[in-house]
């Protein structure tokens, strides 16, 4: 596939609509262990995202990375700058311009998961976002075929996996034993990002 | 959901528009970057005080802009943190060269956008220092959680840090003093009624007719159990023992913040506080200074919390200062 | 009912309790008579500006005692005026030989109770005025009715009052101040839920999700009609439409109170104050002053009101005289 | 019968047990149309008046007077100085002492009543505790037999006569038309009164 900014826009505006459809669902999952308003915060955010025109850019670069400002600058709370990082580094690491395969996006996507760890310090099993990046990262790397479409598997079943979890980071953990038993919304928003790359970018 | 508000996406907007328009002599409103800065920042010379982070808590932190206390409000999203160039908009309204100190509660969110707009505002020149406050006794402190959350004790430590930078203390000064005031301060609050975020449409929890919340968060965040209601007597040895039992507050004079959540009237704040008082008599806590009101809500939730501050003299000091907000005068 | 009290019985002397431990520099608290009296009354050759009701209102009336306001609030049970010898207490504790005046609000309780203590007071050879508030336009005034309930306009005439006695005038002329302040209020109010008195122990009217009360007393008293909810734009023109139909608000500087009623919090209280100011500027009505905040409220109930006060120069040098309460300060 | 302390101690003190036992009655009709507070201040004014000792007073009309000072100065409210006004001048107009009958009574009954009148400021149908006292005391004077048991049936047909009434005076004014449907809660009170009259005065 071509890295280009238009390719890339399919991708977050893909990732927006699935936000809006969603938006109930994941501020009724922030209502019971958390402050209910990641919906409203990350359709907020994608829906700047989805204003930018990738006719404006030279490179998927550049465009990914004025994604990640914009999240950065109209989404606020965590998953603001949780957001903004995982996609400034995932455009920092993406290729300038051409063909992109499997081997080609394994190191970006990489990158933008560790800047989400380096930038809220929490790990595997801490019942957030990253219990959803993780395995999409790792069964990107595994699949020897379709491997998007495998990361999006791997990424629904890591966000089903956070139902059970107490949560040790963010405003669930407030919550003690009490947050198990209900899934963690930036990880169902986190499967909704890479389910939409599945569909666009695979 | 029943609000006074034209929609759930103009409820901070509009909030601010009535802020200008009610005191255009004292603040002055940054609407695109949702600023509320007084009307003398900056000012050559003195420190700027900042703090900031989702809405729905006023007077909380709007309503403490003026001299004597904070420089700039920065108001995200109810209950949402404000972005990173939100806050660094902030710290270039209000640096004079002197530098700026952040006061951000502890939450990831606002701990993230405060840390970015640092680090956005250093690489500009601007010398920024900051403090967590982290007074919440119903969360459990431990290096593998989000750590404690910010609560009542921010009042105290915006009173304290602005009169200090009104003073003409150095950042260095001001941030130790800051820093102190925010160790020196354990919380608790509980809630008889939930608060309805304007973009949810419904409550963020439910509670039956008897039922309270106990160490509740100020964003409707559930807290340590859920417990009968009992007379405001019983209530207020709730919150005071965990504080108690967290810290020693019986070898210093120490100010007591007796805070509704927002739906609570000021009749029973003040019933509260007689119970208070009688307890830290008891308790041999010697109160210096106090506050009853309406200072740290959770929008339109009924609840109180209680707020302790192990003082020195300096703090009562920076304490007793004049300062003259729309929500803070003496 | 879920509520931070003790005791359906004991909520007016508990908060009384709290007043004291809260205030013992600036407050006297007469637990039997349940009197809030200033720390410096009685004063030589001052006039005593007293005020009191029913309680459930708070601030109004205990929040507004201190120096440049009241000398004396007289609490009543929830909502019930106090009785007789309460307020001759009152005038006992104040009147140092210059008389007082007593400021009612109209409620045939209030007027009878307090009227019957300016007898008994003026038969022990104190000077008593009286002025009685009315300035609530949901109710229809006439002759042949309790005419105007008193709200909102209760603060600026006791501001206005009291600046006046601690300015030194005499009690015909604060009397007269006080008359023609309370004559050029009008104040109409509404609701969202419905408070719910201690010994009553239910909500005294049901709203459904979707129903406000247009014309809401400040005790629950129901009002002009009961309607579907709308955008706070449209809301304020309910609110300030039949202010201007009864008086003629272009042609003097105003005073604007924009009041919560106990359970609405500040953000939204601002988000109204946004819509009253530019409808009040669309009607060529220029607002000298404002206020916005809750000041007399109705126990936990949501909703606000508004009040329009046509002043005069004296009224506004009196009203931007320096006030020491806990409940207003400048 | 002989008017005496213990006497009208006996009527006052029947009065306070009805006035508790409906509490919950007088609290709820002033809810509906007033403000909630009629059960509690009567409750709290004839508790009051119910611990006064007959025997400390030397005749009844002391006692009557002390009674209406108890309740001024402890119910508060309008019905505080209307039912201390009431028994103020009711007490003023009783004889000094000795026997007592139809034509004794009468003109104590209709100074307490006037009293109320000029006190309040009301008339018959403006949905007040009149609506009860005055039918009571034309019922009393009319009366050739047992005139107590006729004010009595007088003043519950005139409270439940302010059923259908639009209220001009006190709280329930404010509410216009709306006050119709509810008996006045002062009404309502007052019709207690003239009944434990009966029960006991008779
Ligand atoms: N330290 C962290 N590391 C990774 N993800 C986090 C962290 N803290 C919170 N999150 C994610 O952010 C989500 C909440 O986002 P949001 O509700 O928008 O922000 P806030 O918690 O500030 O209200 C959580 O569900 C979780 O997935
Ligand atoms: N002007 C009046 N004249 C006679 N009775 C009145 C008048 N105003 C009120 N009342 C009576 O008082 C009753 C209400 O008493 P209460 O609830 O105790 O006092 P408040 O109205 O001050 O709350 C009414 O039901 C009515 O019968
Ligand atoms: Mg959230
Ligand atoms: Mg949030
Ligand atoms: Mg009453
Ligand atoms: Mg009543």
């Amino acid at each position: 596939m071509e890295l280009s900014p238009q390719i890339l826009a399919g991708w977050l505006r893909a990732f927006a609509a699935d936000i809006a459809e969603n938006e109930a669902l994941l501020t009724d999952l922030d209502r019971q262990i958390g402050d209910a308003d990641h919906g409203a915060n990350m359709v907020r955010g994608t829906t700047a995202v989805a204003q930018l025109d990738p006719a404006d850019f030279a490179d998927g670069r550049s465009y990914v990375k004025k994604a990640a400002m914009t999240l950065i600058s109209t989404v606020g709370g965590a998953s603001g700058p949780l957001y903004g990082t995982l996609l400034l580094r995932l455009g920092s690491a993406l290729p300038d311009d051409g063909p992109i395969d499997q081997a080609g996006w394994l190191p970006a996507l990489r990158a933008g998961v560790e800047g989400v760890v380096a930038r809220g310090k929490a790990g595997p099993g801490d019942k957030t976002m990253l219990d959803a990046l993780i395995p999409a990262v790792e069964a990107f790397e595994a699949a020897t075929d379709q491997p998007w479409q495998a990361a999006a598997e791997a990424a629904a079943a890591g966000r089903d996996a956070t139902v059970p979890m107490i949560a040790h980071k963010g405003r669930a953990s407030y919550l003690g034993e009490r947050s198990a038993g209900v899934a963690d919304p930036g990880a169902t928003s986190s499967a909704l990002l890479i389910e939409a790359a599945a569909r666009t970018l695979a | 959901m029943k609000k006074l508000i034209n929609d759930p996406g103009t409820v901070v907007a509009d909030a601010l528009r009535g802020m200008a328009a009610a005191h255009p002599g004292t603040l002055k409103i940054d609407h695109a970057n949702r600023l509320v800065i007084s009307i003398d920042a900056p000012r050559p010379g003195k420190v700027a005080v900042i703090s900031g982070g989702g809405s729905g808590h006023e007077p909380l932190h709007s309503g403490f802009v003026g001299p004597g206390m904070l420089d700039v409000a920065v108001a995200g999203e109810v209950f949402t943190s404000p972005t990173p160039d939100q806050v660094l908009a902030a710290l270039q309204a209000a640096d004079s060269g002197a530098g700026a100190l952040l006061i951000v509660k502890n939450y990831t969110g606002d701990v993230m956008n405060f840390e970015m707009a640092g680090e956005l505002a250093a690489a500009e020149g601007i010398d920024v220092a900051s403090v967590i406050v982290a007074d919440d006794v119903a969360v459990t402190d431990s290096l593998y959680t989000a750590g404690r959350r910010g609560v009542g004790g921010t009042v105290v430590v915006e009173k304290v840090a602005g009169a200090a930078a009104q003073a003409g203390c150095t950042l260095a000064e001001v941030t130790a003093l800051a820093q102190r005031t925010a160790d020196a301060a354990r919380s608790m609050g509980l809630a008889l009624t939930s608060c309805t975020v304007p973009a949810a449409g419904r409550p963020t929890f439910d509670l039956a007719d008897d039922e309270i919340e106990l160490g509740i968060g100020i964003h409707g965040e559930p807290g340590r159990s859920r417990e009968q209601i009992a007379p405001v007597r019983e209530l207020a040895a709730r919150l005071v023992t965990p504080i108690l039992e967290d810290l020693d507050f019986t070898d210093a004079p120490v100010i007591v913040l007796c805070n509704g959540m927002g739906g609570t009237p000021l009749i029973e704040l003040y019933g509260l506080y007689a119970e208070v008082s009688d307890l830290l008599a008891a308790q041999g806590v010697q109160i210096a200074r106090n506050l009853v009101g309406n200072y740290v809500t959770s929008l339109e939730m009924a609840g109180a919390s209680v707020t302790l501050v192990k003082a020195d003299d300096e703090m009562l000091e920076y304490w007793d200062a004049p300062v003259s907000t729309t929500g803070l005068q003496w």
